[in-house]
């Protein structure tokens, strides 16, 4: 075991302090240090997306990202997008169109459309498929996924509009 | 009881089944709540690694563990020495043939390695980190052999064994020299040559099929803690909790009522993580025994790929005869099964799904196939969603296609033609039960893509259609009244996919009650009774039939408690849609919630049970229909349109239903066009990850239609089929007379990729 | 995965000394999308790893008209590719920047590792060969600077010394009537190696009827990705056209020397060579007529 | 007596018959019986004193779950089949 580095960083928005290894995963930290296990492991290569998590509003592969990198960075979680008021409207769009089966791929699979809806108002099919291209879903055969995030996308505008209004 | 069936005679008006309710484990899902394989922590709790072997074929020289054992963090090592070993060939799991011995070397190897990543050691580390480093530790001396890894190479007569006594099984007269063919079996019907002689138009061709993964995301995962007390628990993804508890007795030597599996959420398993072949689960508990600590393993991709249980790659040949009228006269097949490193068609019983399926939606006087179990140096193969059945769709409905395109006749018509009914008898001597075969095929014919144009060159359009037997099997439930007239259901079978939501749901029709009030959850092995894994598409029907059954018992035990509140006979109080009724006494009413509240003061509580076993399934039918367009300069096949058109029996949950066969449909494109192993000569698996193990992206696949024909299943109140299995087995076949009709050429390997397209267009 | 050391210098100078003297036992980070994964399959092991993303200079994007365009190693390809002025004046890079991975890789991966991974495939690389891009290498002795077209020496081999540090990419401004493209082919649709990549770049003349110069570069089809001077020489003089187009293809074919491996076989991916340069060629010369190259 | 249909692997020792009527109350005992016409039959269907591994018996379309000593009338159709299971 090599020497642990401390690292401070806002997740979820907390601040938040662990120790850690340099060879350890910003997906290990988060999973076996800070016990946020609703980023996944799929493949540890970056090629499922069931890790990705947002660094700094951007969406990445938690497996390759290490531990040490995010000091002093902002990392969003699938365990923040929830708040007790209840589910985010993506994941409420989600639970209604059926878009889930196992489950595995979907935090992932919510990180990564929340970073493309908290960008694009209206994506089209092609842009959501293409967007979602680097996170795999072996269960639903995406055509409830690619829905759920249209329909997220239409719900998000109407409260857009009814927050302006 | 006549009452308490009121709401299921009606047939189609159900107020909770073929409604769309929110899943029970949704929102846990949803927000990262949910606990999979990987997710278990407990304390002190170590970390295991498999120390795999880099050679495809040896001999195991020595294992030297000491440097690995005298590594910092390092508690506990172990080799098959710390097995006691299993020589009983014959036990019966489930329904299966174990052969212990065979799945005790799997999971690791005694004298002989069979493959790459077969383990050989484990060990258990403060880290994972640790572990895996002091896995470099332990030193192995290997004698490598040559290896074997497809079917052709492992019959020829000179090919090294992978099992020096291995005599072929069959039901002919004994062999006596041992080979790779583990089995061989062999249906007949009437007489095939009478039949080819008859035909007008022969077909014939030969196809290979390549050996394919579940892909499921969550790897093989498990924790094991072996207490003092003798009592060991288990923390596992599978899709057996009992089957893995009585695996794991016999593999430890171990009384059933001291272990304790505790089935995690499962992240995708499609056949892959059935109890019967298991690989961590025994070597973790084995590893925390010896290091007195709970012990965590989780496979890397790799190792997922390397050594679990991916299915059959396939050698096939097949001929079929038809009459100008159209009229198949005779089919004729052999059918060669990669089994992996250890017998395996026996096991999973994908012979009998192969054989038995392979021609099943065809009325045909006269056939024979002869199936072939070959063991190759790779991992062992099991079930992959209708084990078996994709492989032998893919000829089958390619030559159906060839025929109607020879005799000029309309590819679904041409089906029609010479589609099953009830009664039919099939290959191998077994009839069909109830089927919509017929009202599948009309329903693609009449749907809205079978009638749209094809827009341009290089466009072309495909059809296929298969079978799936499905299955019934134990199932226990059990439901609990609570006091506020919420009811508590438990079942034993593992929830792949919403199943304990639509297992509810068929309690919640019994009761009267909505979903909401229907807390639905998976048992461990202690808090229910044996239930068999989940898979052949049995759960919603057999475990959907124990929920009915165990409603149907707090029903029964309700009117008593309501005739003894009314003081009347129980015979008198009559249940519907969740009222108690009696007519005495000027006619009285009692919500169920009613009745609940009072179960104490009328003898306690109520809990209905149900321990089941339902036979007379019925079987499902699905046809594809897909429009692709091929890049003639690349070989590129692009996804245009596809429809799923599938009897369904009764959705129980339509979106789930939907969900099932566009999912079992987009698996099938995979196995169509992408996905497949690659082996170099030494017996490397090449593509050991999802970069080069192509499963599709959200980018490859339109949106699928599905059609959902709904002829009720028999031996089911609610007319429920398995509807998970079958919409895997056309798309291969589907996509192969797409391609021809958009490029002329037959394309007979799977995957049907870029380069064997160009090949056979004669591009390169 | 080894233990390592972790280190993140703020200043060039720092970080080249980091690895001063450590030969092949260190490695500089930036997206790890290459490094990570290379490091957990146990390809490499390394003891140091030196953090290059908190290098000011290796996070500039920059573009002036008259210089053309400096992109720092460490700049992950989202930003490039969502760049404004990258995306107008040079959407041949665009083109290939966009590939590299999906979605969630682009969140980190970088030209510039791109570059250093030194893989044949690499998507980037014919496309800066063919834009005639340069590298700023920053070493113990100074900076240097060489030809992209000379970076890559071998599958996963660079000219870099041991310790030298890629700072930068730098692409001339664009000729007026240039145009350039780059397309591969991949098996599924996204998050695929190339079988095989084709850069182009062109330069009509005034009246945009007559190809004055055109530069041709080929991946995945040789042991680095290989700059086709002959297949793009022929093209000077001619008129764009499909007879044109060929010719230059099928010199293109004859500069590639594709092997068979899990990913395709020499056949098919000379003949794709000579698909993708026809399809890049045509995709240039759209651009370079200031039209927007419809190129799949 | 039951019908029994031979498999066509196992139809060398039956002189080419499909199918043959044979007593007997439990599938172990038509096997017997088939054994007592066919000498070799029993072999081929029974190791170590159970079904062989990889074989189902099916008695009127049913999977015979209890093997050797499921029960048959003098009306059953007995197969043999290879086993069926999971998926």
């Amino acid at each position: 075991m090599s020497a642990k580095t401390r690292v401070n960083a806002k997740i979820n928005g907390e601040q938040v302090e662990f120790l850690c290894e340099p060879r350890q995963s910003l997906l290990e930290c988060l999973r076996d240090i800070l016990g946020l296990t609703g980023s996944k492991e799929g493949c540890n290569d970056g090629n499922c997306g069931a890790c990705s998590v947002l660094l700094n509003g951007r969406v990445v592969n938690s497996c390759l990202v290490l531990g040490v990198e995010v000091q002093g960075q902002e990392v969003i979680t699938v365990e923040g997008l929830a708040d007790w008021r209840g589910l985010h409207p993506l994941q409420q769009a989600f639970l209604d169109h059926a878009a889930l089966q196992c489950g595995y791929c979907i935090p992932g699979i919510l990180i990564a459309s929340k970073a493309l809806l908290d960008r694009e108002t209206n994506p089209s099919e092609e842009r959501i498929r293409t967007w979602l291209a680097g996170n795999l879903c072996r269960c639903t055969g995406y055509d409830k996924i690619v829905r759920a995030v249209q329909d997220a996308a239409a719900r998000l505008k109407q409260a857009r509009r009814e927050v302006n209004s | 009881m006549s009452q308490d069936k009121h709401s299921l005679a009606g047939g189609t008006n159900y107020q909770v089944v073929g409604t769309r309710p929110p899943r029970h484990d949704a929102p846990d899902k949803l927000t990262g709540r949910a606990l999979f394989g990987p997710d278990t922590k407990l304390p002190g709790m170590l970390y295991g690694k498999m120390v795999r072997s880099p050679h495809a074929h040896a001999h195991i020289r020595s294992i030297d563990t000491r440097r690995a054992a005298s590594f910092p963090g390092v508690y506990a090592v172990v080799t098959a020495q710390d097995f006691r070993w299993n020589e009983d060939p014959g036990a019966k799991l489930d329904e299966s043939a174990i052969n212990f011995a065979y799945l005790q070397e799997n999971m690791l190897a005694r004298e002989k390695v069979l493959y790459v990543g077969h383990p050989v050691a484990a060990v258990a580390a403060s880290s994972n980190h640790v572990a895996e480093e002091a896995a470099e530790l332990v030193d192995v001396q290997y004698d490598v052999l040559p290896a074997v890894t497809d079917v052709g190479a492992a019959m020829r007569p000179d090919a090294p064994l992978l099992h020096e006594h291995l005599i072929t099984q069959s039901l002919s007269k004994p062999g006596q020299r041992p080979s790779n063919v583990a089995s061989h079996f062999q249906h007949v019907k009437g007489d095939p040559s009478q039949g080819f002689a008859q035909a007008e138009v022969i077909v014939e061709h030969e196809f290979t099929t390549s050996t394919v993964h579940q892909g499921y995301i969550e790897p093989q995962a498990c924790t094991a803690w072996w207490g003092l007390d003798g009592n060991l628990k288990v923390w596992t993804t599978t899709q057996g909790a009992f089957g893995m508890r009585d695996q794991l007795a016999k593999l430890l030597h171990h009384p059933m009522s001291s272990i304790l599996v505790i089935p995690t959420e499962v992240g995708g398993a499609f056949g892959g993580k059935l109890p019967i072949f298991i690989f961590l689960e025994a070597v973790a508990a084995l590893l925390s025994r010896k290091a007195n600590r709970p012990v965590k393993m989780i496979m890397t991709r790799a190792e997922v790929f390397l050594a679990t249980n991916p299915t059959s790659g396939a050698y096939l040949k097949a001929k079929m005869g038809a009459t100008r009228e159209g009229r198949i006269t005779a089919v004729q097949a052999e059918l060669y099964f990669e089994a992996g490193a250890y017998p395996s068609a026996s096991v999973i019983g994908y012979f009998g799904f192969a054989m038995g399926f392979m021609f099943a939606p065809y009325d045909l006087p006269h056939g024979q196939i002869d199936a072939y179990d070959v063991v190759v140096n790779k991992p062992r193969t099991a079930a992959y969603r209708a084990p078996g059945v994709t492989q032998v769709n893919f000829p089958a409905e390619q030559l159906i296609d060839e025929l109607a395109v020879k005799l000029g006749m309309d590819p679904i018509a041409f089906r029609l033609k010479n589609v099953v009914h009830q009664g039919s008898e099939l290959i191998d001597g077994t009839s069909h039960g109830s089927i919509g075969a017929e009202e599948v095929l009309r329903a693609a014919q009449s749907s809205g893509h079978y009638g749209s144009p094809l827009q341009g060159p290089h466009h072309g359009r495909g059809v296929a259609q298969g079978y799936w037997g499905n299955w019934g099997a134990h199932s226990s439930c059990a439901i609990s009244v609570n006091g506020d007239g919420t009811v508590s259901l438990v079942s034993g079978s593992i929830d792949l996919s919403g199943t304990r939501t639509t297992v509810a749901m068929q309690a919640a029709e019994v009761l009267g009650l909505s979903l909401e009030r229907i807390k639905s959850s998976v048992g461990d092995t202690d808090s229910i009774g044996y239930t068999e894994m989940s898979g052949g598409s049995r759960t919603t029907f057999a475990t959907g039939i124990a929920a009915i059954t165990a409603a149907q018992d707090v029903v029964s035990q309700m009117r008593g408690r309501a005739a003894l509140l009314w003081g009347v006979e129980v015979q008198d109080v009559s249940f519907d849609q969740g009222i108690f009724t009696t007519h005495r006494g000027g006619g009285r009413q009692m919500t169920f919630a009613e009745v609940a509240e009072r179960l104490a003061e009328t003898g306690g509580p109520v809990t209905g049970r149900a321990n089941v076993d339902p036979q007379g399934w019925g079987g499902a039918f699905g046809t594809h229909i897909v429009d692709v367009q091929v890049d003639p300069e690349t070989g590129k096949v692009d996804i245009l349109r596809y429809s799923v058109v599938q009897d369904v029996g009764k959705a129980v949950h339509p979106s789930y239903v939907e969900g099932q066969m566009q999912g079992g449909a987009v698996q099938g494109i995979g196995w169509a066009l992408y996905e497949g192993y690659q082996y170099n000569a030494r017996g490397d698996m090449l593509n050991p990850g999802f970069l080069d193990y192509k499963i599709p992206t959200a980018l490859d696949v339109p949106m699928i239609e599905t059609i959902m024909v709904e002829v009720p299943g028999p031996n089911h109140p609610f007319g429920v089929r398995g509807v998970g299995e079958i919409p895997i087995v056309p798309p291969p076949a589907a996509l192969a007379n797409a391609i021809y009709r958009a490029t002329g050429v037959r394309v007979t390997d799977l995957p049907m990729t870029p380069v064997r397209i160009l090949e056979a267009m004669g591009v390169i | 995965m080894r233990a390592f050391e972790y280190l993140a210098p703020t200043t060039i100078g720092e970080a080249v000394a980091a690895l001063a003297g450590k030969g092949d036992g260190g490695r500089f980070l930036a997206g790890g999308t290459d490094l990570i994964v290379q490091l957990r399959c146990g390809v490499l092991d390394v003891g140091l790893v030196v953090d290059v993303k908190k290098i000011p200079e290796l996070n500039v994007i920059a573009f002036r008209p008259a210089e053309g365009l400096t992109i720092g190693a460490a700049v992950p390809c989202h930003r490039i590719a969502e760049h404004a002025d990258v995306a107008r004046v040079y959407p041949g890079l665009v083109d290939a920047v966009a590939l590299i991975g999906g979605t969630a890789i682009q969140g980190r991966a970088t030209l510039g590792g791109n570059l250093c991974n030194a893989a044949p495939s690499g998507d980037s690389i014919p496309a800066m060969i063919v834009l005639e891009a340069t590298c700023t290498i920053a070493g113990p002795a100074g900076l240097r600077t060489v030809t992209v077209e000379r970076f890559c020496t071998g599958p996963g081999k660079t000219l870099l010394n041991p310790g030298e540090l890629l700072v930068s990419v730098h692409l001339p401004p664009p000729m007026a009537n240039s145009g350039a493209c780059y397309l591969r082919f991949i098996p599924r649709h996204e998050m695929d190696i190339a079988v095989v990549g084709v850069g182009a770049s062109v330069v009509l003349n005034a009246d945009r009827a007559v190809i004055e110069a055109a530069r041709l570069a080929l991946g995945a089809v040789g042991p680095t990705p290989l700059y086709a001077e002959a297949a793009g020489a022929a093209l000077k003089g001619k008129t764009p056209s499909e007879e044109s187009f060929a010719e230059a293809a099928r010199l293109a074919q004859k500069a590639a020397r594709p092997i068979t491996d899990l990913r395709g076989t020499e056949a098919q991916r000379r003949h794709l060579v000579g698909v993708l340069t026809r399809r890049v060629l045509r995709g240039a010369v759209e651009r370079a007529k200031g039209g927007a190259a419809d190129v799949r | 007596m039951a019908v029994v249909w031979i498999p066509s692997m196992m139809r060398d020792l039956t002189g080419g018959k499909e199918r043959v009527h044979v007593p007997g109350a439990t599938v172990g005992e038509v096997i017997d019986a088939l054994e007592a016409a066919y000498p070799g039959a029993k072999e081929r269907l029974v190791v170590q004193g159970r079904l062989a591994s990889g074989i189902m018996a099916t008695v009127d379309g049913k999977r015979a779950l209890r093997g050797l000593e499921q029960q048959v009338s003098v009306e059953s159709i007995v197969r043999f089949l290879p086993i069926m299971a999971g998926g």
